[in-house]
């Protein structure tokens, strides 16, 4: 449990995930505290519009254990590589429409650039490897669930990273 | 129960689990390893593999590696290329 | 008035200058449209510590209609320069308990890379070419207006980047 | 008004008012330019020099550039070192 910022402050981590809409403005506040200057929040949206299609609704699937287990891992990385004072995420399951929050993402550190960073990483880390799926929803009634290329990455590589040791060593 | 009759029940997600038909699958299981699980399913679900060869396995909250032994209880999920966020 | 990253959005920039507490979450939604896929909201506070030494309060000084002429030409050169869909930027003025927000910057664009660096950028600028000073109050009663080394750049200078040139040019 | 009784309103801000003590002056002004301008605040105020080297000028709601002329009515104001944010 290494890495808390600031001796004032308490070193915490928060995890939701949820069928309801995201409040991004209680993860804010989740992660304020006196010894922060910078806090950053990301919240992404569901677009009506992908490189040029549109999407009617996107629907989210996930193995929640092991999600949740993954942002836990991930949020504790965050805080300790970069020496935030919390950080939190968001993620919602389930229909989502054009517009609504799919995920929020916070971080608070003494400066700025920190805050950012840890936000930046985070979401890179979310989207590479925690088990959440999105379905993507056409005008037409098509949909199509959207799985890239990139195996996700055991925790050991997470952990290895943390560590700051060299990357992946363990593509299962 | 002799081990010639066990199985093995697998959970599945988003593109895999449309792919197979339903959520969760059961495959005949002898023990073995992780690795041994993936040529499981393939031998009963040849249809899955290309998404099969992409995709990382769980046990219970945490991903596991290749040569790690199942047992028969064990809580096995498929995890593909992920699209959260 | 090129750049707007969406024909289905409408283009908009928001600035508040104001001594009453700023409200992240509004300018969160304003900056809010169904094209965009990544918002980003950064909010300073006024830490208790900096640098090892307590700060009781701040107090922030301006030059308004300069500020506001300033900040208005940021957010139209980060709108065109990161094709963002909306981006705001909120400051307050006077006294700044530790924990209070001093500054809110938010930007909204398709995908979430241009959003972040968008809201980086500004805040750059912001603390580099926007004439608003702080005071910060110690314990003990002292207090001590803030001014670093680089002389505040004008609009031509700005304008300048806007249009991709190369830097500096006139420093007054 | 013969030109030598003119004068020009020049507003401070921040460290630079505190240092003049306060946050109007008004310097004698016989036109010229933003150059002129900050020849004739070191004139009247010397210790203000060091931070107004450091310092932009404004003309209204832009910053102004050396060589622009600034008429006896100008809203002239020194802008030192931000530090907002």
């Amino acid at each position: 449990m290494a890495g808390c910022a600031s001796p004032i402050a308490v070193c915490r981590e928060v995890v939701t995930i949820t069928d309801d809409p995201i409040d991004p403005t209680a993860l804010l506040a989740a992660v304020a505290a006196v010894a922060a200057g910078g806090n950053v929040l990301f919240v992404g949206t569901a677009r009506s519009m992908t490189d040029g299609v549109a999407t009617t609704c996107l629907a989210y699937d996930a193995h929640e254990p092991l999600a949740r287990s993954v942002l836990a891992g991930l949020l504790a990385a965050a805080r300790d590589r970069f020496s935030l004072i919390a950080c939190g995420v968001a993620h919602r399951l389930g229909v989502i429409e054009a517009g609504e929050a799919s995920v929020a993402v916070a971080a608070s550190a003494p400066h700025r650039q920190a805050a950012f960073e840890a936000t930046e990483w985070l979401m890179e880390q979310i989207k590479r490897d925690v088990p959440i799926w999105k379905c993507e929803y056409r005008p037409d009634g098509s949909h199509a669930w959207v799985h890239g290329d990139a195996v996700p990455r055991s925790d050991h590589v997470v952990r290895a990273e943390r560590d700051n040791l060299s990357a992946v060593t363990s593509h299962e | 129960m002799p081990p010639s009759s066990m199985t093995l029940r697998v959970s599945l997600f988003a593109g895999m689990a449309e792919a197979a038909g339903r959520r969760t699958i059961e495959v005949p299981w002898h023990g073995g390893t992780v690795k041994d699980v993936r040529q499981a399913i393939v031998a009963m679900l040849p249809g899955l593999e290309p998404l099969l060869a992409r995709s990382a396995v769980a046990l219970g909250d945490r991903y596991a590696s290749a040569d790690e032994p199942v047992p028969a209880g064990a809580d096995v999920a498929i995890i593909p290329p992920v699209s959260g966020g």
